[in-house]
This record gives structure tokens, C-alpha cells and sequence, in this order.
């Protein structure tokens, strides 16, 4: 039942990941973004990289900034990037 | 009469080319005379002891819009404001080139001073922007790391 | 190397003139790159509804700038500014006109709002200014009153 | 041993009075700002009408902010003014 999701990357986790946007199809069993980070890491070690500290990324689910628990499903675009630096 | 709904009363705008403070004060007052205060801030970028040679601001487009939005109608509904403007710059700005601005016409000067400041406050903390350094030696520099003391100012705003 | 005492970062001027806001901030910006955050407030006359025709601004030639120098100094003491401007006009002024400015420029936004204001609620409980409204329909109004939410704005300054 | 003061009147206080300073002697008993408004408030109506509700009075003394209970020895001008209303 899942669907493919268009996956963002900014700063340095685009950086450490390589590519700006993917577009991945996760596993059914991997239904929050936690999940999906975990998933992620055990790609490969570009992922790994990035999210070695996960506590520290920030995470929008179509362009709403979500927490960590969030449920992904239904998701369109879910994008990865660390603290702001705005202003 | 219809009952419309209100229009956004402070503007957002996201784009790479300079602005004129002046001119986006300036047009929130010409031809009213209710407004009795506006307060204008201008964020710049600082060469930091003369190391820097830019920032490069990278942005998430569509969500930066929308996020400043967000916290502009968050201001709206806080405080009575008048009008206002948002604009925030990406690309790569050089020391002493301004990176943001936030605008706010309000009848009295602790509405506009609040908004303001609460809109920077939040704008820091929640819109998609990331500032890399470049450095003067031509080395490309780290990325601006977020502060606490940004997070702990935008937290005050909730006790509120 | 001798030490000279350090000159005043905020200019202070009394004029029955109108002034310019922008020029004023780009001023304390313009040929350096140490400046992050400028606030430019601007205090304007309302009409009130449409009554008033005029605001008739009476001072105390030499105490104004005295007074608005006092807290300028005060300002600086409490926050690390690298430039500023204050500027209140006398006079009949109407309505979309300006009446006062107070510009700071920092390093960083947080004290940059904090000085401008302070400077506002400072200026506004202590600089020797008066305000008689003049009425549209030609009658002289009364002297605008002193409110006490100012005199609060003035003293939350104390306690920190 | 009392010298000539300059008084200064503005806003309200000065259209009450009828003009805008003058200078007076006040008798040696007159020490403090206080003494001052009664001592004044005895000259004429127009200084009762001035000062009648005389602790909302604002006094300064050589441009500087004073209260009611300064001692005026020294003072060259003295002023006395509404509550300010400026920015």
C-alpha cells in the first residue's frame, strides 16, 4: 500500500547525501518519519552520514515542519534539513 | 453588504534581487493617515571580523513562502496591525548587502515593535533557510550553525 | 596611545524639518560590514477618525535634546550599539507626517529592537514635548494627554 | 540671599499663566520646588489655575528633571510643564 514519496534534501544533509531530491517508494512497515530516518541510514553510508545525529534534523511533510513521530502516510514530499539559519 | 474575508495584511516575499527598505515603508503609509507607528527591521550580512567573503543563503522554495506566511498571520492575529511587509533574499549576498526585512504599520509603537520582532524571532527558527559561509582566502566555509539564544527567543513568545 | 573618551554613536537632533528615514539608516550602514541588524522606528501623526486637521508639537529648546541625549547615553551603556540616529520635530505637523525617528544599528537584532524601544518609551515620558491637537472643523483641541500605559512602557526598562 | 530665577511655563501651564517665563525673586523661605508652586500659587488666579492640581505638575530645573521636593538653591531657570507627550 505504500506510495513512492518525493524525498527533499537541504544544507548539509543534501550535502552528505549527495542528491538535492529522490523519489523512494519505503517499505508498508515503515510509517513515521523515525522509521523512515532509520530506513534511510541503512541504505547506505551517504545516509548514514546525514542522519547520524537524527535528533538534530528537522523535517517538513509537504512543506509543514513535522516532529519525528509524525505518521508519514499520505505524504507527497517529506524533506530533510538541519536547524534553520534564516534571518 | 458581503462579508469578505481579510486580506493578508503583510506581504511575503522570497527572491534573490536586493529591496529598498525605504520604499516598502514608505508604500505602507502614503495616503492613510491611521497609522501612528511603523517599525522597520533590516538584517544584514556582517563580514565577521573581516574573515567572511559571502553567505550563500540556499532556500526550500514553496515552503519558505509559505512558512512566513504562516508566522505572518500568526502576527495578524496577535497584534492589530495595519500592514506589513516580509521579504527575505536567497542566493549569495556580500557583507554589508541586506539578507531580510520585516516592515510593520500599526496605530501604536509597542504593536508594531512587538510584531516586528516577534516575525524575526520566528522567521529565525521556522523558515527554510540556511546560511554557508564563504570565506575571504577563497576556502568554502561551514555552515551558520542555529543558536539556542534564537530558540529561546522565539520561545518567549508563547508564554505570552 | 591615548585615551579618547568614545564619541556619542547616537545622534540627536530637534528640528522643525521633516526627515528622511531611509537616508538616516543607510547613513549607519554605508562603507561597513560589521553592522547584522538595523531597527528604524518611525512615529507618525494620525488624524483620529478623520477629526484632526493638525498636531501642534510645543518643546523645550535646549532641555529636548538634552533630555533625548540622556537616553541616548543610557541606551549605549545597556547595549552594544555600533550607530544610531534620534530625530524629533516641533511644530504643526498633519496628519501622515512624520514626527519622530529613532534608528539603531547593532551586531544583532535582539539588541537592536531592545535599544529602539527603549529609546521610544524613554523619549516619550521624558523628553520635554507637548502635543495640542488642532480640529478639522477649525477649533483649537485640547492638549493630548499623558497615559499612563506609557509611563508602564517607560518603567519595565527599570527591572532588568 | 535669594537670587533672581528664571521661570519657564510650557503647554498648559504657560496659556494658564499667560506667558511663557519671567523672572522672579522668590523670598528665602521659598527652598524647594514645592515652596516654589505655593509661593507662586498665592501671586494670582492664573498661577492657582496653573498649579491646582500642582502634584501632576513636571518641574526642571536647568533642564534637568527634578521633583517637587528639590531644594531650588542655585537654580537659574526653572520650569514647569505638564506631563510630556512627545514621541
Amino acid at each position: 500500500m505504500s506510495q513512492p514519496i518525493k524525498l527533499s534534501y537541504f544544507a548539509w544533509v543534501r550535502e552528505r547525501i549527495g542528491r538535492p531530491d529522490e523519489t523512494l517508494q519505503p517499505p508498508a512497515d515503515v510509517r513515521t518519519v523515525a522509521d523512515l530516518i532509520a530506513w534511510l541510514s541503512a541504505r547506505g553510508e551517504e545516509y548514514a552520514y546525514a542522519f547520524e545525529k537524527a535528533t538534530v534534523i528537522r523535517v517538513a511533510i509537504d512543506r509543514k515542519h513535522v516532529k519525528q513521530d509524525s505518521p508519514i502516510e499520505g505524504a507527497r514530499e517529506i524533506a530533510f534539513f538541519p536547524p534553520m539559519t534564516g534571518g | 453588504m458581503e462579508c469578505a474575508s481579510s486580506p493578508a495584511r503583510i506581504a511575503v516575499r522570497i527572491q534573490r534581487e536586493d529591496f529598498d527598505a525605504a520604499a516598502q515603508a514608505n508604500a505602507l503609509t502614503r495616503g492613510r493617515a491611521d497609522v501612528g507607528a511603523v517599525v522597520t527591521f533590516t538584517g544584514l550580512c556582517r563580514d565577521e571580523g573581516g574573515k567572511l567573503a559571502a553567505l550563500e543563503l540556499e532556500h526550500y522554495p514553496g515552503m519558505a513562502e509559505d512558512e512566513i506566511a504562516r508566522v505572518a498571520a500568526e502576527a495578524e492575529s496577535r497584534w492589530p496591525i495595519l500592514g506589513g511587509v516580509a521579504i527575505h533574499r536567497y542566493g549569495k549576498i556580500a557583507p554589508g548587502e541586506n539578507i531580510v526585512l520585516v516592515v510593520i504599520a500599526s496605530s501604536h509603537r509597542a504593536a508594531a515593535f512587538e510584531a516586528a520582532e516577534f516575525m524575526m524571532d520566528y522567521l529565525k527558527t521556522r523558515a527554510p533557510f540556511w546560511k554557508k559561509e564563504h570565506l575571504k582566502d577563497g576556502r568554502e566555509g561551514a555552515w551558520v550553525e542555529a543558536k539556542d539564544v534564537d530558540d529561546a527567543a522565539a520561545d518567549r513568545w508563547r508564554a505570552t
